[in-house]
């Protein structure tokens, strides 16, 4: 199998999650107005005091996407399990890695286009101006999804086929995310405030690493995950 | 190795040191033991449930095996 | 000794399925317990047996989806466990599941195969044709009958062009004419590829009709017997796996 | 896959092991109840805390155990992935299991020590923190496992949880850390004076004696409680030429 074969697997498999999920529209949806839901509870919860809002923007955001988020890994892999299309999956010859990164990309697409709608409502909501320094943020936003989608995409590919689905997967991702959290969300905040005192080069590096670690090791360990 | 361990430095022998909190030492000291000792009975009760098994798998058997 | 169509020493490279001693638990039961199988090129052999005999978990072995607990299984000389990959290129598996995605139109479920399968997607429409369903090509599978999804299932294993066909229960829900074109395809696949077999599972010996060379028995997760058998009772087998 | 039964038959190498193990168990307890006696006895008041110094010597080395508990669940981890034995991931059980203990043990003894010398139960320390993370872990881990029925795919997937968590605990650490310096400043590391470092690294060497002693003994029981799964495995193939292992 050469790598043209594996990258044609990976897009067939994209393509076909996001056909599905363009076509049956209800998740996305429903995802997108949980997102927005949390950033209200957010809301309420700290006070209308526009200078506490504010500070807390960031973090609101990010474990809104955190929540709705993970809703949207389990369906992910529900899509194969519900007309058993996760048997002929596994039957393809070829590299099962593909599988993972295919649909790694489609849930990338899937609450990359929640964050499109859930970060401009945060950003009314929390009276937070657009930051100067946008296209860094949106390097950012980038790099914390990279590294929340992989985890998610990885550990639901056991969590989607055990019992308890919905409370294994946040039990087993949510841990694996602090570094995500508070490298995405000191980032974003030292930004915005236009880095006083602050080092967000550190954090993006760190989220870079984290990305790429946890990249390289869910591709290279997805064949025991799905194994048996 | 930083702060918050409060590593104990210098022992200023002149300063009288204030004799305060002995519970929280007590309760340091206990949790601990109960925490050994508590383990300890979970694995025993462990082994117990353990070697029942094997028995019940053995004379299930036929006694030999 | 059960009496299976397996030869002293089998040699697995010039068969087309062999099972040696397999064994698969889930959890604390065991769905095979010591099956022993063993398929000849250009044979159909169909696998008979009542719920949960292992038929389905047989088939799964030799498709590599389950691993074996215990025991060998061989696909066309290659060991399922040392091979899967290999393996997986040569046998087609057939399940009561459709296995396909229901938000997708019939004709994106095999192209979504083909990209799967590295085949181009020329041979789509052919495939469609020849199991009647190319006037449907651009409706869901959401809209179809059970038929005509097992029927577009056939269509995706045509492109798969196997060698071994593992179906478990393929003439359910089909009609006459779906049940003559599974046949056509079995045939098709055995005669027309080297060292080509097929093994299915199967209620109703009748649909199979002349396709198939022999008839095994599964009783408890083991192939006890060829032909018609006269199944030992429950009770009666208990009472033998007691003494 | 290995045969347990097969282990378990040869029983006196077995035997002399559990006395082994035994021998440690105690040493690490005598050593645990004299370490402590020592370092309450002889070590000087701090000036600062006081006496409430000599919750280090219970405090830290459950800490330090814990991390090697980790540090045992993933080289158990990757050599299940390695080799595919069964047993592997039982050691790796275990060990998590102890490990939960003694990060729960570290997180209950840091409140208690907080408390009285900063006021606070509970600190944003990045030590603290990641074992906190580190505790939640080990619990995911291992609901894990009780989540999953078949031994072969809980084996897999343990371990790659297992692993992949392992990786995450030094980024935890650093990010942790990072965020606390950023947030304030901290306060200049402090040498141990050289009358603690004797009864510290007596209790941290007791306690991972205990610890050995624990893991050993529980993964006996896992050991133990397979061997008679497979003896009723025995049982269920009974007369088949396949049940034998492969």
């Amino acid at each position: 199998m050469s790598w043209r074969d594996d990258w044609r697997r990976v897009r067939a498999v994209a393509l076909k999650d996001l056909t599905a999920e363009r076509r049956s529209k209800s998740g996305l949806n429903a995802v997108t107005f949980l997102g927005v839901l949390v950033l209200m509870l957010f809301g309420f919860a700290l006070g209308p005091d526009t200078e506490s809002l504010r500070e807390a923007a960031t973090g609101a955001i990010w474990l809104a996407i955190l929540f709705s988020g993970v809703l949207a890994f389990n369906r992910s892999y529900q899509l194969e399990l519900d007309g058993g299309a996760l048997e002929p999956l596994l039957l393809y010859p070829g590299s099962r890695w593909s599988i993972f990164a295919g649909k790694l990309l489609a849930n990338l697409a899937f609450v990359g286009l929640v964050e499109l709608i859930v970060i401009p409502v945060a950003l009314v909501l929390f009276h937070v101006s657009i930051p100067d320094a946008w296209a860094a943020q949106l390097g950012v936003t980038l790099l914390g999804t990279i590294g929340f989608v992989t985890l998610g995409t990885f550990y639901a590919a056991m969590s989607s086929r055990s019992r308890s689905r919905e409370v294994l997967l946040p039990l087993l991702l949510f841990p694996m995310m602090i570094p995500v959290l508070l490298g995405a969300v000191e980032a974003s905040t030292s930004l915005l405030e236009g880095n006083v005192m602050r080092d967000a080069g550190a954090w993006i590096r760190m989220l870079l690493v984290y990305d790429v670690v946890f990249l390289a090791a869910a591709l290279a360990v997805f064949e025991f995950v799905i194994e048996v | 190795m930083s702060s918050w361990i409060a590593w104990p430095s210098r022992v200023p022998p002149e300063v009288p040191v204030p004799e305060y909190n002995n519970a929280f030492i007590i309760a340091a000291f206990a949790v601990t033991w109960l925490a050994v000792i508590g383990y300890g009975l979970h694995l025993r009760r462990a082994r117990q449930a353990a070697e029942a098994r094997v028995q019940s798998a053995r004379s299930a058997l036929g006694g030999g095996a | 000794m059960p009496a299976t169509a397996i030869p002293l020493n089998p040699d697995p490279g010039t068969l087309a399925l062999l099972a040696d001693g397999v064994t698969r638990r889930y959890g604390r039961r065991w769905a095979l317990r010591g099956a022993n199988l063993a398929v000849r090129p250009g044979e159909v052999v169909g696998l008979e047996g009542h719920n949960g005999s292992g038929k389905s978990t047989l088939l799964r072995v030799f498709s590599t989806l389950i691993r074996a607990t215990s025991g060998r299984a061989s696909v066309l000389g290659h060991d399922v466990r040392e091979r899967p990959d290999w393996v997986r290129g040569q046998v087609a598996l057939m399940t009561y599941h459709p296995g396909l995605y229901d938000d997708l139109t019939a004709r994106e479920n095999l192209q979504f195969a083909a990209s799967m399968l590295g085949r181009d997607a020329s041979g789509i429409d052919a495939a469609l044709d020849r199991v009647g369903l190319l006037r449907d090509g651009d409706e869901r599978v959401r809209t179809f009958s059970s038929g005509m999804q097992r029927r577009l299932s056939l269509a995706r294993l045509l492109m798969q062009r196997p060698r071994v066909l593992l179906l478990d229960e393929p003439y359910n829900s089909l009609d006459r004419q779906g049940v003559a074109l599974v046949n056509e395809v079995v045939a098709e696949v055995v005669r027309g590829s080297e060292g080509g077999a097929a093994l299915i599972v199967l209620h109703d010996r009748q649909s199979a009709g002349s396709l198939l060379d022999r008839v095994e028995v599964m009783f408890q997760g083991r192939v006890e017997g060829q032909a018609e058998p006269e199944l030992p009772s429950a009770s009666e087998m208990l009472a033998e796996l007691a003494s | 896959m290995e045969s347990v039964v097969n282990r378990a038959a040869t029983a006196a190498p077995m035997a002399s092991r559990e006395v082994r193990w035994t021998t440690v168990g105690v040493a690490g307890l005598v050593l645990l109840v004299a370490a402590q006696v020592y370092g309450v006895l002889t070590s000087p008041p701090d000036r600062d805390m006081g006496h409430l110094q000599k919750i280090m010597y219970v405090h830290v080395p459950a800490a330090w155990n814990a991390m090697l508990a980790f540090l045992l669940v993933a080289l158990a981890s990757l050599r299940y992935l390695w080799k595919g034995r069964l047993a592997d991931d039982l050691l790796a059980a275990s060990a998590a299991e102890v490990g939960m203990l003694l990060t729960g043990l570290t997180l209950a003894l840091g409140m208690i020590w907080g408390k009285p010398t900063w006021g606070i139960w509970w600190t944003w320390e990045p030590r603290l923190t990641s074992t906190a993370v580190l505790f939640f872990m080990f619990v995911a881990y291992l609901i894990l496992r009780t989540f999953v029925d078949d031994a072969e795919r809980r084996a897999q997937w343990s371990a790659v949880v297992g692993l992949l968590g392992a990786l995450n605990v030094p980024i935890v650490y650093m990010s942790v850390r990072w965020w606390r310096t950023l947030h304030q400043m901290q306060s200049s590391p402090m040498t141990l004076d050289s009358s603690y470092t004797w009864p510290l690294r007596a209790n941290a060497v007791a306690l991972m004696l205990l610890m050995a002693y624990a893991v050993a003994h529980r993964y006996r029981s896992a050991l133990m409680t397979q061997t008679a799964d497979e003896l009723m495995d025995r049982l269920a193939l009974k007369g088949t030429p396949g049940g034998s292992r492969a």
